[in-house]
C-alpha cells in the first residue's frame, strides 16, 4: 500500500529548494520586482507611486507646480513638520502616541524667543537651551509613561494642553515675539548652497551608498551568505541617484539647496541609520513588536521607552525652532491648529504603522511630501475654502490606496 | 473503501518567495484517522489552512463528497462541516473562556447570549477532558500552554463537524488530557468522521491513526498504513533520509560508551 | 409632564453702593489685545464706577461651546449683569436667552451678540475691513500703482464667523478698484498657513507683479512678509492688518508691514463698563455726554441702542498718535534693540 | 529516593482548591474587595475615586461647585460629546480609530439646520435625515477601511477633513444658522422632567438592576455554577442606588432632570447591554482583541467593522445635533476645535484601551464626567487661559494616575 | 553530591484569586538535569518565570551557588547566568530570525550592528540544530510552530549560561529535532550546566532526565530518582491518583473489545 516517493539526501545548509531565487540578470531583476509588487512586499514604492500622480496631475492643472520656485518652497514648507514627523515615528515604533509634539514645539519657539529676542541672549546659546527644554519635556513624559504606568495618549494629552498653557506664559500679554531677519535663527532657514556644494554632496552621498552596499554584499558573498548581485546593487544606485541628482538639479535652478532641507534630510538618514543599524534601534523595535519579549530579553524597556519620549520631543523642538526661523516670529498659535494631525498623518501615510513595530523613519519625509504636495497644489489652484478640504479628503486617499491595497495583499498571506 | 469525504488534488501555494506546498494531494475516508506527517517547516499548517479556507491555495482543487467546491474563507469550511484546531490555537486573549469556546456560535435566548446555559456546556466539556481550571470567568490570556490547547480541543466539539482536523493537538498536554484526547479522536472515528491529525509524536500516531500521509519540503513524500509500515519507514520518510539523527541517537543510546563529544 | 425654563425678572436692583459682580466674557487668547486690554481696561473702568464691583472674567479660546460653559458657570456664580464679547455672534443666542432666562442683563461687547441683549457697544467689524481695504488703495495709489499688478487677499478662518465679516468689508471698498490675483482662506488664523498660501501666489503670480497684500490681522502678516522675504523681494508691497500687536506696530516702524487697524479699546471698555453698570443698578445708560448712544437692529428685528467707535488705521505717520499717545504701548516697548536704529525709533529718542 | 506526598483523589468539576474564595459575609467582602484594588482588578473604581477627589477640591475652592445649577449645567455640558465618545468607544474596541468623529457631528447639524431652517422642513423629519446622514458617512468610512484596507487612520483623517469641507458648502456664505428657540430640537435640551419622573426613572433602573442581578445569581447557583452570594448582590445595589438617587435628589433642586441627559444616559445603557449581552458585542471583541482568530471562528470581520464605524458616526451625528439644540445654531466652527480629542481622551480616560479589546461604554459617562468637572471647575475659578491651560493638563494626569497605577501592578501579573 | 547551584525554597505566587504556587521547593546540582513534571496549569511554566525574574515570587527564597539572591527583573537572572526557553517563546514577531536570536546581545562592530557575523553565526547554529528554514532574513510571524521553536532553543545557547531551563523545548518539534534538541540537553549536562526540562513527553523525559521533580496544583508532589521509578509511579503522582485516564486508557487498549461508548 504504501507509495513513498523517493527524495533525494540533501546537505544541511543548502539552499532550500522552495526558495524562489531571482535569477543574477536584468529579466530576473524584473521579475522578481514584478513578483513582489504583487505579493506587496515593495515597501515604500507605492507612496512614492501616489506621490508621482499626484505631482502629475497638480503640474497639468497649474504650470507652476514643478516649477524650481515650487519644488524649493515646497522643500522648505515640509521641514518644521517633517521634523516633527520624524519624532512621532519613534514613538509610533514602540506602539505609542504622542500628541505633544505640536505644543512641544511651540514651547521650544516661545523659549527660543524669550531668550534670543527679549532676554539678548546669545542666539546660538538660545538654540541649544530651547532644544534641551524639549529633550527635558520629552524625559518627562516618557517617566510618567513608563514608570508611572499612565497611557501615553494621556500623557501627552496634558502635555498638548499643558504645554500650551506654558507658551501662552512665556509668551506673556504681547503674544507675538519678532525674530530678527539677519541673525542666525534667521539664517537658519534663509541660507542656500551654491550650486557645487549640491553636487558634491549628492555625488557624495550616492557615492558613499554604492559603496557601502557593493563593499557590504561582497563580505556577505565571501561569507557565503545570499547576496545581492553587482546588477542590483548597481541598479538599486541608479534609483537612488535619479531622485537625488533630480532635486539638485532643480533646487540649483533656483537658489541652492536649502540649509532647513539639508538639516532636516540628515535627520532623517541619522535616525534611519539609528534604526537599522544601531543595537539601540533594534531594541526599539523590539519593545514596539513585543514589549514582554524584549524585557524577557534583558533590555530595559523604561529606559527604551523614555528615551524615545525624549528623541521625540527634541525633534519636535528643533521643528519648532526652524518654524521660527522660517515664520521671523513666534506667535501664540505656533505649533497649534493641524500641525499635530499632519506630523502624525506623514508618518501613517509614509507607512510607518500606528500598531508599533513596523516602519521606517523615511516615512516622515515621504509622509511629508505627499502632504507638501496636496497643500501646495491646491493653494496654487486657489479654491474655495469648502471645495480645498474635500478635495484635500479626496487626495489623502488616492495617495495611500495604492499602498493600502499591496498592504491588503500581504495581509492576506500573513500568518494569524 | 467508501467514496472519500474530502479530497484535494494538486494543491500549491507560495508565500512571497517560498513555494510552500507544491502539487499535493490528500484524501480522507469518513470513520478514518489520516496523520499527516511530516518535518517542522514541511508545509502541513499550511495544508491545514488551506483546507480550512484560512489561506486559499493558489492552484487545486478540493473535492467534498466527491463534488468539486471553493473554500475561501472560514466560513465556506464550517458550512461544510470541517472543523478545525490550529497549531497556534486563534485564541481571543482578552475573552473569557466560554466566550471563546462559543466564538462565532453563542448560544442565545430572546436575542440575549444565554451566558448561563454556555457556562454550563462549558464546564461539561472541560470536565470531560480532564481539565482543571480555577475559574471559567478568566481571559485566557491568563491561561496555562496546556489549558488554551484544551479550550481550543473542546471548542471543535461544540458544533456538528463531518471532518475534524487537529494541527499538534496534544503538543502542550499533560499525560492524562494526551490520553483523553487519543480516545476522544477514537471516539470521533468511530461516530464516522473523517480525522486529519498532524503530531510528531509518533506514539500517538501509531495508536489511533489508519493512514500516515508525510510532506516534506511542500510535496507529497508517502502514504503509509501505519499498521503495515515499521516505524523506521516513516521517519526515513519524515526526515529524507535512513541516516538520520532519531536513527543515529537511538543506536548511540543503545549502544552506550560510543558517545562523540 | 415637563418644565420649560421660566423667563425671570430683568436685573437692576443692585446698587452702586453695595457693589455687585460683572460677568466679562471675551472670544480667546491667541490674539493678544483682549489679556493685555480689554480685561484690564474693562476692569479699571469698573472700578471707577462702581468701587465694590467684582468682575468675573473668562475667556473662551475661540470656542463656541466652551464661551456657553462659561457664561453658564457664571450665572451660577451669580453674576448681575454680563458683558459678552461673542466667539459667534449669531450663535451667542443661547447664552443670551439663557442669561435672560435667569433675568441678568446682556451688553454685547464688540460683536453684536444674537438673541435681544441690551445694549451694544463695538467697532464694526464690516467697517474694520473697509478700513483696511481703504488703507492699502491709499498705498497703492501713493505709489503710482493702483492699476498695475494684482493684490493677494488673505483672510481670516473660514469656520470664524467674524472673518468673515472683514472679508466682506473689505470686498466693499477693493472690488473694481484693484486685480485679484489670489484670494484664500486660512484656517485658524494660522501665521504658518498664511506663510505658505503667500508662498504659492507668490508662485503663481510671480513676486514683481503683486502690488499689495490684503492680510486680514497682524498675525498673519508676520507669515505673509516672511514669505515675501524669503522670496528674495527687496520692496515689500503694502501689506495691512489688524489688532496693532506690539509685533505688527514693530514691523510697521521697521517699514515692513503697511498698516495695522488699531481699534482704541479703551473707550470701548469703558463705555461697556458704563452699560453694565446702568443696567445692573436698573439705570439709563446716556453715553455720559462723551459718546453717542444710536440704534441699531439685529437679525431678529430687535432694536438695539449702541455706541459704535470708529476704528483707526496706524502707519508709520500716526502710531505716536495713535497707540503711543492712547498709552497703548510706549516707546521703550516699541523700540526695543533690534529696532532701535530705524529711523522712527531714532527720532522719537531725539524728540 | 523518592518521596511522594500523597495527594487526595478528587473529583473533576469540584471547586480548584487554589482558587481563592471569599467568605459570603461582610468581611469576606471587604477583604475580597481590598484583595481586587490591591491586584487592580477594580474596573472604574479608580477613576471614580479620582473624579470624587476632583470635586473635592473644586468644591472646597468655589462653593458654587457642587451647587444643583452648575451640576445640572454639567450633565448638558458633557452630553453631545459624550455621545461621540460612545462611538468612538466602538472603535477603540476594534483596536481602530476614529478621527472623524468631530467633523461628522458638525455635518450633521448642518445638515439639519439647512433641512430644518432654510429649506422648512419638519423638525423630525430634518433630525432623522440629519442622523441617516452619519450612518452613511459612517458606512463609507468603514467599507473604505474594510475593503479596501486604507488604515482607519487615513480614511478618518480624510473624513475629519473633508467633512468640515462639506459642512462648510452646506453652511454657504452665511456660516451661522440659528435654530429656533421653541420647535422641536431647541427642545431636546430644554426639557426638564418633574421631579416625580425622575424619582421613577431612578428607581425603576435600581429595581430592574436589583431584580435582574438577583434572579441571575439564584439561577446561577441553581445550575451549579459559582453564584455572588445575597449579600454581594444588595451591596451592589446600594451603591449604584447611591449616585442614582443622589443625582435625582440633585438635579431634582434645580430644574429637573434634563432630557437630553437621560438621551446620552440612554444610549449608554443601551451600548453597555449590546456590547455586553448580544452576539454582535461579543464579535466587536472579539475582532477587536485578536481579528483573526475571529475571522477563523467564521465571523464576518468586514461586517463588524463596517458596522462599527457606522455606529461611531450616527452617534457623532446624534452628538451633533444635541449640540446644535442647546447652542440655538449650527455654525462653521461645530464639531471643531478640541471637540475630537475630547471624544477620544474622555473614552480613554475612562478605561477604554487605545489597542482594541478592552473597554465598556460606561468609559463615555466617567470620562465625560472627569473632563466636564475639570472644565466647569477651572472656569469658576477663572483664571487666565495659560494657567487654566496647565492645571487642566495637570488635573487631568491627576484624575487617570490612580487608575495607571493599580492597572501597572495588574499588568505585572499578567502573562506576556 | 556537590552543592546544589541553584536552590529554591518556599516560593509561593499568587494571581488575582489563583494561588498558583505554595512553598515550592526545588534544587539543580551543576552536571544534573531535573524534569519538572506536573499536570496541566500544575504551575511549572509559573515556577520558570519566578526563577527566570519575570514575574518575581510573592514570598520564598532563592539560592545561586548557596548564597540567597533576589531575581526580580530578568536581567538578574540572566547576570547569574540563568538562559530560559519560555514556553509561549517570547520572540518578537516583527523582528527577523537573526535579530530575534541575537536579541539583548546584538554583536557589534564599531557601534554599527555586525549584521553579517550575526547571520553567520545563526545559519551555523540553526545548521546544527538541523532545522531548514528556506531563509533567514524574514520576520518571525511567517515562521512554522517548529521553526519558532527551534529559534527560541538556538537564543539560549549564544550566551554562557550555567543553568538552562526548557519550558517544553520540544512540544512543537519534529522527530528529528526532538532528537537533536535531547542530543543538545545531554551536552550541557556534561559540560557540568544544570539543566531543568520541563515536558509532558515521558518518554524523553526518562532518556535524559537524572531526576523528576513534581508538581500538583502549584505544590510539590514528588521527586523521583527517573532510573529508579516505575513510570506508573510517576504518571500517579502527576495525575494525583492510581486510576487515571492514561492507566484506563493503557488497559482498554491492551484488551480490545472492553471499551466504554
Ligand atoms: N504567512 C507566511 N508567510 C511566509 N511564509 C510562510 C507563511 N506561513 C508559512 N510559511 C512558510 O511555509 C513553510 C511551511 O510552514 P508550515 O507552518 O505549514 O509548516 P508545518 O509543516 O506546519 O511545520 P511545524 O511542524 O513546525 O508546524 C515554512 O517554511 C514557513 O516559513
Ligand atoms: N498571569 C496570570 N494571571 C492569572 N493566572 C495565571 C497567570 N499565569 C498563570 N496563571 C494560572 O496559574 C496556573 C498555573 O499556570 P502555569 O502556566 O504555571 O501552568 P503549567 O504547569 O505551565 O501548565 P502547562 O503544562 O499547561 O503549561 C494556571 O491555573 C493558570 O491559569
Ligand atoms: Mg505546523
Ligand atoms: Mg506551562
Amino acid at each position: 500500500m504504501a507509495q513513498q516517493t523517493p527524495v533525494a539526501k540533501q546537505e544541511v545548509g543548502a539552499r532550500d529548494p522552495r526558495l524562489i531565487v531571482d535569477a543574477a540578470s536584468p529579466s530576473g531583476l524584473v521579475s522578481g520586482a514584478l513578483r513582489r509588487l504583487r505579493g506587496g512586499e515593495l515597501g515604500p514604492v507605492p507612496v512614492i507611486i501616489g506621490l508621482v500622480i499626484i505631482c502629475v496631475v497638480f503640474q497639468s492643472l497649474n504650470s507652476n507646480f514643478l516649477s524650481p520656485q515650487n519644488l524649493s518652497n515646497l522643500t522648505l514648507q515640509i521641514v518644521s513638520t517633517g521634523l516633527m514627523s520624524c519624532g512621532v515615528i519613534m514613538v509610533l515604533l514602540l506602539g505609542e502616541i504622542d500628541l505633544s509634539v505640536g505644543s512641544v514645539s511651540g514651547v521650544a519657539g516661545a523659549v527660543l524667543a524669550v531668550l534670543a529676542v527679549n532676554q539678548g541672549i546669545n542666539e546660538i546659546a538660545a538654540i541649544t537651551l530651547a532644544v534641551l527644554s524639549g529633550t527635558l519635556i520629552g524625559v518627562l513624559h516618557g517617566t510618567v509613561f513608563a514608570k508611572v504606568g499612565v497611557p501615553a495618549f494621556v500623557v501627552t494629552l496634558a502635555g498638548l494642553i499643558g504645554w500650551q498653557g506654558v507658551q501662552l506664559y512665556l509668551l506673556g500679554s504681547d503674544g507675538t515675539i519678532n525674530v530678527p531677519y539677519d541673525g542666525v535663527i534667521a539664517s537658519l532657514t534663509q541660507t542656500y548652497f551654491v550650486p557645487w556644494i549640491g553636487w558634491l554632496l549628492a555625488v557624495g552621498a550616492v557615492g558613499v551608498y554604492f559603496a557601502s552596499t557593493f563593499l557590504g554584499e561582497r563580505r556577505r558573498a565571501a561569507a557565503g551568505l545570499p547576496a545581492k548581485s553587482v546588477l542590483e546593487v548597481a541598479v538599486r544606485t541608479v534609483l537612488l541617484a535619479i531622485p537625488v541628482f533630480g532635486a539638485v538639479i532643480v533646487l540649483n535652478l533656483w537658489k541652492g539647496i536649502p540649509l532647513a532641507f539639508l538639516i532636516f534630510l540628515g535627520f532623517v538618514v541619522v535616525f534611519d541609520l539609528m534604526l537599522r543599524k544601531t543595537r539601540y534601534g533594534r531594541m526599539v523595535f523590539a519593545v514596539g513588536g513585543n514589549a514582554e519579549a524584549a524585557r524577557r530579553a534583558g533590555i530595559n524597556v523604561d529606559l527604551i521607552r523614555i528615551s524615545v519620549f525624549a528623541l521625540a520631543s527634541t525633534l519636535a523642538a528643533v521643528g519648532g525652532i526652524l518654524a521660527a526661523s522660517r515664520g521671523f516670529a513666534v506667535t501664540q498659535s505656533s505649533g497649534a491648529g493641524d500641525v499635530l494631525m499632519l506630523a502624525i498623518a506623514a508618518a501613517v501615510i509614509g507607512g510607518t504603522s500606528l500598531f508599533g513595530g513596523r516602519g521606517s523613519a523615511y516615512s516622515a519625509l515621504l509622509g511629508g511630501l505627499v502632504l507638501g504636495a496636496i497643500t501646495s497644489g491646491l493653494y496654487l489652484l486657489q479654491m474655495d475654502s469648502s471645495v480645498r478640504y474635500m478635495i484635500t479628503a479626496v487626495v489623502l486617499l488616492i495617495a495611500v490606496v495604492l499602498d493600502a491595497v499591496s498592504r491588503r495583499s500581504r495581509k492576506a498571506h500573513a500568518r494569524g | 473503501m467508501s467514496e472519500p469525504i474530502l479530497e484535494l488534488s494538486g494543491i500549491s501555494k507560495r508565500f512571497g518567495a517560498v513555494q510552500a506546498l507544491s502539487e499535493v494531494d490528500l484524501r480522507v475516508h469518513p470513520g478514518e484517522v489520516v496523520a499527516l506527517l511530516g518535518d517542522n517547516g514541511a508545509g502541513k499548517s499550511t495544508l491545514v489552512k488551506v483546507i480550512a479556507g484560512v489561506n486559499p491555495a493558489d492552484t487545486g482543487e478540493i473535492r467534498w463528497e466527491g463534488k468539486p467546491v471553493t473554500v475561501n474563507r472560514p466560513g465556506d469550511a464550517q458550512q461544510l462541516g470541517i472543523a478545525t484546531i490550529y497549531q497556534d490555537l486563534a485564541l481571543c486573549d482578552n475573552l473569557d473562556i466560554v466566550a471563546n469556546l462559543f466564538l462565532g456560535a453563542e448560544r442565545t435566548s430572546a436575542g440575549l447570549l444565554d451566558e448561563l446555559e454556555m457556562e454550563r456546556r462549558a464546564q461539561e466539556l472541560l470536565d470531560s477532558l480532564s481539565v482543571r481550571i480555577p475559574s471559567l470567568r478568566v481571559p485566557v490570556a491568563s491561561l496555562s500552554g496546556g489549558q488554551r490547547q484544551i479550550i481550543a480541543i473542546a471548542r471543535s466539539l461544540l458544533g456538528d463537524p463531518k471532518v475534524v482536523m487537529l494541527d499538534e493537538p496534544t503538543a502542550a498536554l499533560g499525560v492524562a488530557q494526551t490520553a483523553q484526547v487519543l480516545d476522544l479522536i477514537e471516539r470521533l472515528r468511530d461516530q464516522g468522521l473523517g480525522v486529519i491529525l498532524i503530531s510528531h509524536n509518533m506514539a500517538d500516531v501509531r495508536a489511533v491513526a489508519d493512514r500516515a500521509v508525510v510532506l516534506r519540503l511542500g510535496r507529497n513524500a508517502g502514504d503509509f498504513r501505519v499498521e503495515d509500515t515499521p516505524y523506521e519507514e516513516i521517519v526515513a520518510a519524515i526526515t529524507g533520509a535512513a541516516d538520520n539523527p532519531v536513527s543515529r541517537r537511538a543506536g548511540r543510546v543503545t549502544v552506550p560508551g560510543s558517545e562523540e563529544a | 409632564t415637563t418644565t420649560t425654563s421660566g423667563e425671570g425678572e430683568a436685573g437692576g436692583n443692585a446698587s452702586v453702593e453695595e457693589g455687585f459682580t460683572i460677568g466679562l466674557l471675551l472670544p480667546e487668547s491667541k490674539t493678544a489685545r483682549y489679556e493685555k486690554f480689554d480685561r484690564p481696561y474693562f476692569e479699571e473702568a469698573v472700578a471707577e464706577l462702581c468701587e465694590k464691583c467684582e468682575v468675573s472674567y473668562q475667556n473662551a479660546d475661540q470656542d463656541t461651546s466652551k464661551q456657553q460653559s462659561q457664561a453658564e458657570a457664571m450665572l451660577t456664580e451669580g453674576v448681575d449683569v454680563l458683558v459678552l464679547d461673542a466667539v459667534d455672534a449669531e450663535a451667542a443666542g443661547s447664552i443670551v436667552q439663557q442669561a435672560k432666562g435667569q433675568g441678568v442683563p446682556v451688553v454685547a461687547y464688540d460683536r453684536l451678540a444674537q438673541g435681544g441683549v441690551d445694549y451694544y457697544v463695538s467697532f464694526d467689524n464690516k467697517t474694520v475691513g473697509k478700513v483696511q481695504g481703504q488703507a492699502l488703495i491709499e498705498a497703492l495709489e501713493a505709489e503710482g500703482k493702483a492699476d498695475e499688478g494684482e493684490i493677494v487677499m488673505i483672510n481670516g478662518s473660514p469656520t470664524d464667523p467674524n472673518a468673515a465679516d472683514f472679508k466682506a468689508g473689505a470686498h466693499e471698498v477693493l472690488d473694481g478698484q484693484v486685480e485679484i490675483g489670489a484670494e484664500y482662506d486660512t484656517a485658524d488664523w494660522s501665521p504658518d498657513k498664511a506663510q505658505q498660501q503667500m508662498e504659492q501666489a507668490i508662485t503663481s503670480i510671480g513676486a514683481d507683479n503683486i502690488s499689495g497684500v490684503y492680510s486680514a490681522n497682524d498675525g498673519m502678516a508676520a507669515g505673509i512678509i516672511a514669505a515675501l522675504k524669503s522670496a528674495g523681494v527687496e520692496e515689500l508691497p503694502p501689506v495691512t492688518g489688524q489688532d496693532a500687536e506690539l509685533a505688527g506696530i514693530q514691523r510697521i516702524v521697521a517699514g515692513d508691514q503697511y498698516m495695522t487697524v488699531y481699534k482704541a479699546i479703551r473707550p470701548e471698555a469703558q463705555v461697556a463698563a458704563g452699560m453694565a453698570v446702568a443696567l445692573a443698578t436698573g439705570e439709563e445708560y446716556d453715553g455720559g455726554g462723551e459718546f453717542t448712544v444710536t440704534e441699531v437692529t439685529d437679525a431678529d428685528g430687535n432694536t438695539i441702542p449702541s455706541v459704535l467707535l470708529e476704528p483707526t488705521a496706524v502707519t508709520i505717520d500716526n502710531i505716536e498718535d495713535t497707540v503711543i499717545s492712547d498709552g497703548f504701548y510706549s516707546i521703550e516697548e516699541i523700540c526695543t534693540d533690534a529696532y532701535a536704529d530705524t529711523d522712527f525709533c531714532t527720532s522719537a529718542n531725539e524728540g
